[in-house]
């Protein structure tokens, strides 16, 4: 891998392998340490027994695999799950709670940062600076799909990010799903299954691609009603993606990167999201962080192992 | 579908078993998995619906077992501090006559869920999860 | 032991030895075995680790214990927790499955009986029956003090459990309690530690057990307002026990006996609960269950050994 | 005075500890018992206020630890399905800076809680526990 820029993969991207018990924990570590990839992430809330709190037998047991498969834990996946009660969002206590929690748990597992969600609120994030620094844990926000940098709690978190107050301890994750602009495989598939003719969504597509709006897209063609609905969907997901331009500007507060991708064909390349362009932008920069795997078209016909693979070829082959 | 993964998971394909008490049937049970790539919170579990060979359990009959506890469906939406593991199976148990072993029946899931975090311009997006499968009783 | 009358013991009257961990619930068996007892209760939300989901571990490892110290496992004791919620009340839903639930633990560790409380309410009670008869377990209901035969419920219950439909599955147990009819030595130490005087509290007592009112006590002493309030603390705690005529009344529909006291003299007796009179009672109906000592006197400074072990000489001169 | 026993056993004799994240100091820690014969549901706690040499100390920085998770004192009034046994102990995290170890601690608890079964005749019967212990750190 050329220059600092290092290969990372959220477990994540092995869901239906784990989920359906085909892999445990430590055959995911063992096949990504064999396919090159160097740092992981773990989703907590999806890997880690008894979160939110794991029991220190785990942590040692975990750290040991770690050493047997030379993997780096980069980052230790958390959420802000604002909405886990029916009656109430969570309270500011109830979120700083869950956070120190999860950076304790970080801690103990030898993470470098704990990667939260926008959710946890400007306020906040300002308050667990201090503990970031008295644990030596970086807190980094991710920046995922449908939002992008002009949203204005993200402008908020930037300039918390570059205050030079927060320097090594906050951050942003850019996930490249901010960059995607026009439906993935599976998405298509989906809407194939629906009941959408091929000729009408290549159409669409093409159009969508082209710049056209809703409106010169249903009026240009005869769309069953169903179809209608995927012009919209199109149009409503993939209408404002981030522009390539916008990384340069998050870099210089970006410690990790998460490599989104839905599909990869056998050329291993994505053909909604413009990774050549993005990862000219990193290699430009002097990023030195981890550009981590997420891969997330989880199917059941789909093979996660072959997809990650394509990844670090992809990415591989971009930094040369 | 893009969720096809997780509806597939929520019903287990291990048998259904009767449930006995010192010899005596009291019921039977079946296996249930969190219909998503991570685990959750009970709470956040908005409706549970049986169906057994095209007949609704009423929810007093129902009894979750997780973690250690059984709780009643009408409970989970309160339960914020219950976490379901992803890999964890939560037991179904229905009390009431066993099922004749040997048998096979249709066991019919739907489980409506919040996602917690989603709120990124408001609501929470809220998924059906829906599995049928014939399970044998052993 | 004269007749078909048994000697058992609550587990409960162990408490100060049990949850200052002096005594595991190994050593509580082997003491109760050891001093004599044949039948145990359980209180399963005290001695049972996991309760109310005690694990089948547990409960195998507990049954040997029964057997290598030769003892019967008579009664499960279950609570109606209905104010476990601070916002409502336990639904009817609810207490079935908490009841339902003690009913098959204490199923599967062997117990006769499962002894619930009154707020079960006679409708729910009637809804068990099927699954009583269904695991062939008893439910029966302590009859504990404040209440007595008389309160409006317990008539409800008694044409319950006399009924022919529930019989060998329902009934009626009374605890002894409900018989006191002066204050026992726990209540007289605490007036005392309060700041009541010896010589008042000796007068107050006498007046109160030769029936004299409220008020006339009061007016035939010069007394302090904390002695005011003693006053009016045993009135209202003593001033309307059951009658021992009560007894025979239940005794067909009794399958068990709570034997309460809270403190027994070297001489073994009870000077506040007329033991005497009710131990012929039981004598002369015919009873054949368990009378179980049930000490309740924890104090720190009294040792529940020597309490235990004069129950038991007391009711063993009684049946003699 | 009747509950003098149980009133004991509130805070345990064990030390003080620090609590320690990879060598970080980041708070303290002792242990509570429940005040009663048996275990109860942690929505019967009504109150739990603690005071460290007279301090009171905020809820936002005490965690309460049992059965393997860590719930906040706001919450305790709702953990209707989460038993604390009797001979289990709770334990009190307070976050923050550690204790000096060696040093002695006056540590009050007051835990107000509901007897849940006591509703003979209307309402149920609440008892406040007190314990002060002055505790090592170790
Ligand atoms: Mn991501
Ligand atoms: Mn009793």
């Amino acid at each position: 891998m050329a220059g600092k820029v290092k290969l990372g993969i959220s477990l994540f991207s092995l869901t239906p392998l784990f989920v359906t018990r085909q892999w445990d924990l430590e055959r995911c570590l063992k096949e990504v340490h064999e396919m090159g990839y160097e740092g992981i992430e773990v989703v907590a809330a999806q890997m880690v027994p008894n979160y939110p709190y794991p029991s220190d037998e785990w942590i040692q047991d975990f750290k040991g695999l770690l050493k047997k498969y030379e993997l780096t834990l980069v980052t230790w996946s958390a959420y802000i799950d604002m909405g886990i009660r029916a009656d109430r969002d969570l309270t500011e206590e109830e979120i700083i709670q869950y956070t120190r929690n999860d950076m304790i748990y970080a801690k103990k597992a030898g993470a470098q940062m704990v990667r939260t969600q926008h959710a946890i609120s400007p306020k906040i994030y300002k308050r667990m600076l201090p503990f970031c620094k008295e644990i030596g844990v970086k807190l980094v926000i991710e920046m995922h799909s449908p939002h992008h940098p002009e949203v204005d709690v993200w402008k908020e978190y930037l300039e918390i990010m570059r205050d030079p107050a927060s320097e090594g301890y906050f951050g942003v994750v850019p996930d490249f799903g901010i960059f995607q602009f026009t439906p993935h495989k599976i998405a298509i598939d989906s809407y194939l299954e629906g009941g959408c003719r091929k000729e009408a969504l290549d159409k669409i597509i093409m159009e969508h691609e082209s710049g056209r709006s809703l409106e010169e897209i249903i009026n240009a063609g005869d769309y069953t009603e169903y179809e209608k609905g995927v012009i919209a969907d199109i149009k409503h997901k993939f209408s404002a993606p981030a522009k390539v331009g916008d990384l340069a500007k998050l870099l210089s507060c970006t410690p990790y990167i998460h490599g989104k991708f839905h599909y990869l064909e056998k050329n291993c390349e994505d053909s909604t999201i413009p990774y050549g362009e993005l990862m000219e932008s990193i290699k430009n920069s002097g990023f030195e962080g981890y550009i981590a795997c997420e891969y997330e078209g989880h199917r059941f016909d789909i093979d996660p192992k072959e997809q990650i693979n394509r990844f670090a070829i992809m990415i591989d082959k971009m930094l040369k | 579908m893009a969720f096809e993964l997780f509806n597939r998971i929520l019903v287990s394909d291990e048998d259904i078993t009767n449930i006995t008490v010192e010899g005596i049937e009291i019921g039977y049970e079946f296996k249930l998995q969190y219909p998503s790539y991570r685990g959750t919170f009970l709470s956040c579990i908005e409706k549970l619906e049986i169906r057994i060979d095209n007949q609704l359990i009423e929810t007093p009959r129902i009894g979750f077992y997780i973690n250690g506890k059984e709780v009643l469906i009408n409970e989970l939406a309160e339960l914020f501090r219950e976490y379901w593991f992803i890999t964890d199976f939560a037991v179904l148990r229905i009390y009431g006559e066993g099922l004749e072993i040997g048998t096979k029946h249709k066991v019919e899931v739907l489980l409506r869920h919040r996602i917690p975090y989603t709120g990124y311009f408001g609501n929470y997006m809220v998924e059906d999860a829906a599995c049928t499968k014939v399970l044998n009783v052993i």
